[in-house]
């Protein structure tokens, strides 16, 4: 049964995290530590997304990592090109 | 056999099978013209044995398909086909017009038969694979039209099942896309690029649903699953073809003058293209491994097994080693590409209507189930001959190709074509042999239909206890 | 592959439950979805690795506020279909209808803001081949307004048929699996909002 | 909630999905087709070159040789032979000495008898294919 309280809560972190991305961008800070810290938040919103959204949270076995998994591999490849970027 | 009209299937398989041994013989003379460059030169150069070769091929799988279909559609629309004098009619129009055209091709220079044909009217003779005069192509949309009335008005007036309607939708999306071999505008980039909404789209896209679409029938029948479970998988491979496999066609848009942005494109979704074929090979064992009996056609159960993997390794891996457009600006256009043709279009179209004929033969020739054990080991023989020899052709083809590449494009000092083609002769020596040996089991196939046919059917031994787990 | 689903196999109590909500046909089709996006993203990235300057030169010429606009009012499609869910699951099938339809609305407001910034590029001449910064944002982010328009079309046809009274508590999985791909397509553009206007 | 994986909607993605991607198809299409003209070297295309296209194919030039990387692969490349010779005259030449039976023991190029006129049309065709942008393919002269 979905609980629309924790639906609440979700969707409000959500949107802050979105402002605070969106805060990074307009104050035009660059570097790969903030970079890699707004690409950090955004894999964080997409696991909730997962979880909550989805409904992954209360299973078990492979379907329950499946959103994870593809945000870590995802977020992982991101990261590596963007440190080869600044590093060459 | 449940229906009378299903009999029309057989002279389809019978020709398929004689043109089968057309296309390999002629395989066999462009192989030895690969090292012997002047072998029945100038009687029949290289481009005719080629033609010969690869429009046989063509020919005798679409023989192979409305076999399949006049088998199949009967049983799964659960009634006669509308029209079995239409399906026969239809059979020799196409045999007739198919042998003028080999024939033609042979014994007359081909801007000769371009002229006879008329072909400046309506120029479309002369590119890869739609070599045929104009007037074969508007026979074989005549054809092809008259079969899909034909099979269509069964289906839809009969019962309608996932399979029956998954092949109607590939063969519709056959005869759809053969009307772009009609279209030849004088840009040689537009040419190019609607060419492949023929032949892409035919190989790995709609010919893919009728390959889909047989291997669910012969495994529903032999292995007894419940037909929910396998058109549900029929689906969702199907579903993931078309997904990867149409805008895979960019993969084909690389270095034809067409934007830059299709090596993107095409590079991302053609990796995607092993998956369907990978989850078919995975399907057809599961299915197998889950049978409620035993058929007693085992040969016809190797073939099905056989096709998933031989699929899966032609189009699927070996499709994948030369797709991404970085290892494509290399090896486009070789004999890596040759390579993949033969395993994928072995794998996958020539093993899948084998599948069907070993499957529905002995019930079209009045066995009751199966062909007697005798006939079943040597028709297996003829599969692993062929089998392996396809793999080895490959193998030999594989490694022409990644010498060729080496020498003629990767080196420091890149050695001109001829010179390299002679560098591989070694290989190419060894793809002939291994050729050899391919005709020896397709000859050893053909050896089954006639060996043991005295014999008692092959029984059916009792099922396994693991069955359904 | 385990391709043995038994329907019979599941407790009740939510914590053990195996298979996500939905149909398990359409989390393959998801599966299938995210990978062809995780490739798209990494080519992204490390193309812009080998283009730093020219990435980060068009990527300023991007609008931030728009994207801001959308990532917002697809979080908030989403909510509205957890809603939507959470609503049939109870059995308020009328509820369900006017949440689905607020998502519907929010997806088309998307593609009502995203269509503008595209008006915008057009007018400047930017194409798929103007450079690879421009290739890579249109290509990624057309694929996703692609997905966008599907998204709302299952919403819709969802809304109308639980006002038709197909759904109820009992038997809702058609909301389930539509209500989860309109998550993967918010998942997605949580990741391409960053990646493509943010991250430089 | 008891869960499913129907046959129903294996089936809708089946559909869907393929309506998708043929309309993803159909857009990128539609932008190819508008971009093509700054790549295809279209304004090259005079009667000539499509007269020489009309003899490329009569004489299915394209089961021996790859034109562009596609065809057979049994005799060079051609889509850059223009520039491996240099010229039309070249070209010409070469097609006009191939010897009537061959060359003992090699793969040979038959006689076709062109007209000068042909000849002519055979060489503007694969001058103008040479100059198509071709994403720079392929990597070195020998094709």
């Amino acid at each position: 049964m979905t609980n629309t309280r924790s639906a609440w809560i979700v969707y409000l972190l959500l949107s802050g995290l979105t402002l605070f991305t969106w805060g990074v961008a307009r104050a035009g800070y660059s570097g790969l530590g903030v970079t890699l810290l707004v690409l950090g938040v955004a894999l964080l919103k997409g696991q909730m997304i997962g979880d909550w959204f989805m409904s992954l949270r209360g299973l078990r076995g492979f379907w329950r990592w499946v959103i994870v998994l593809w945000l870590l591999l995802v977020g992982g490849l991101i990261t590596a090109a963007f440190m080869i970027a600044t590093g060459g | 056999m449940q229906y009378q009209s299903q009999r029309v299937a057989k002279p389809y398989f019978i020709a398929a099978i004689g043109l089968f041994v057309g296309q390999i013989l002629f395989g066999l003379v462009m192989g030895l013209q690969y090292v012997m460059g002047d072998f029945l030169f100038p009687a029949i150069p290289f481009n005719v044995a080629r033609m010969v070769h690869t429009n046989l091929l063509i020919v005798w799988l679409l023989f192979g398909f409305m076999g399949a279909a006049y088998y199949l559609v009967p049983e799964e629309a659960e009634r006669e086909l509308v029209s079995p004098k239409l399906a026969l009619a239809m059979f020799w129009i196409f045999l007739v017009a198919g042998a003028l055209t080999i024939l033609g091709y042979l014994f007359v220079p081909y801007s000769s038969l371009a002229d006879m044909t008329g072909n400046s009217i309506l120029p479309t003779m002369g590119r890869e694979f739609l070599e045929q005069p104009t007037i074969t192509k508007l026979g074989i949309v005549v054809v092809a039209l008259a079969f899909l009335f034909n099979i269509g008005a069964t289906i839809l007036s009969g019962r309608k099942t996932a399979v029956s309607l998954v092949l109607l939708i590939g063969l519709a999306g056959l005869a759809v896309m053969f009307l772009f071999s009609f279209y030849n505008p004088d840009n040689l980039v537009k040419d190019k690029f609607y060419w492949w909404w023929v032949v892409h789209l035919w190989v790995e896209g709609v010919w893919e649903l009728i390959l889909g679409s047989i291997l669910a029938f012969v495994l529903i029948k032999t292995t007894g699953v419940d037909r929910e479970v396998i058109e549900k998988w029929l689906y969702v491979i199907i579903a993931m073809t078309l997904i990867t496999g149409i805008i895979g066609t960019g993969h084909h848009y690389y270095w034809i003058g067409t934007p830059a942005y299709w090596k993107w494109w095409g590079s991302i979704f053609s990796a995607m293209e092993p998956i369907p074929f990978f989850m078919m090979t995975v399907f057809a064992f599961n299915m197998v491994n889950r049978r409620r009996r035993n058929h007693p056609n085992k040969a016809a159960v190797l073939w099905a097994l056989g096709t998933g993997v031989m699929a899966f390794l032609g189009a699927g891996v070996w499709g994948f080693l030369h797709t991404l457009a970085p290892v494509n600006y290399y090896t486009h256009g070789t004999q890596i590409t040759a390579a993949h043709g033969h395993m994928a279009f072995y794998g996958a179209y020539v093993m899948i209507v084998l599948t069907m004929i070993s499957y529905a033969m002995p019930m079209l020739r009045g066995r009751e189930a199966a062909n007697s054990n005798r006939s079943q080991v040597v028709e297996m023989w003829g599969f692993w001959l062929m089998t392996v020899s396809i793999v080895f052709i490959t193998l030999f083809l594989t490694a022409a190709g990644i010498l060729q590449v080496y020498l003629q494009r990767m080196s420091e000092n890149p050695l001109p074509f001829m010179v390299v083609q002679d560098k591989l002769a070694l290989f190419y020596w060894l793809r002939e042999i291994t050729g050899v040996v391919f005709l020896i089991g397709l000859v050893v196939y053909i050896a089954s239909f006639f060996v043991g046919s005295r014999e008692p059917e092959a029984s059916v031994s009792p099922a396994p206890a693991e069955a359904g787990a | 592959m385990d391709m043995h689903i038994k329907t019979t196999e599941q407790p009740t109590r939510p914590a053990q439950r195996r298979y996500p909500p939905g149909d398990l046909a359409l989390w393959i089709f998801i599966l299938a979805e995210l990978s062809v996006f995780a490739v798209f993203f990494s080519a992204y990235a490390f193309t812009r690795a080998q283009h730093v300057e020219l990435f980060s030169t068009y990527q300023a010429t991007l609008d931030c506020n728009s994207a801001l606009a959308n990532t917002l009012v697809l979080i908030t499609a989403s909510f509205f279909v957890v809603r939507a869910v959470a609503a049939i699951q109870r059995d308020r099938s009328a509820e369900t209808v006017r949440w689905l339809w607020l998502a519907v609305l929010m997806a088309g407001l998307f593609l009502l803001i995203k269509g503008h910034e595209y008006a915008h590029h057009l007018a400047a001449g930017v194409t798929l081949s103007t450079n690879t910064f421009y290739m890579f944002y249109l290509s990624l982010t057309f694929f996703h307004f692609m997905h966008v328009i599907l998204g709302m079309l299952v919403l819709l046809v969802l809304a109308v048929r639980t006002r038709r009274g197909h759904y109820s508590a009992a038997e809702h999985t058609d909301i389930e699996s539509g209500a989860s791909y309109w998550h993967m397509v918010d998942l997605v553009w949580i990741v391409l909002f960053p990646l493509v206007y943010v991250m430089r | 909630m008891s869960q499913a994986f129907t046959k129903a909607m294996a089936r809708n993605i089946f559909y869907g999905g393929s309506l998708f991607f043929i309309l993803l198809f159909l857009a990128l299409t539609f932008d190819t087709d508008s971009t093509l003209p700054s790549r295809d070297n279209h304004a090259a295309i005079t009667e000539k070159v499509a007269m020489g296209k009309a003899l490329w194919e009569k004489n299915d030039c394209i089961g021996c040789h790859t034109l562009l990387g596609e065809g057979a692969y049994f005799a060079p490349e051609l889509g850059n032979v223009y520039k491996r010779f240099g010229s039309t005259d070249a070209i010409k030449a070469f097609i006009k000495g191939r010897p009537k039976n061959g060359i003992p023991g090699r793969r040979s190029m038959p006689q076709f008898n062109f007209t000068d006129e042909e000849l002519d049309a055979i060489a503007a065709f694969l001058k103008y294919a040479s100059e198509i942008n071709t994403n720079n393919w392929p990597p070195n002269i020998q094709g």
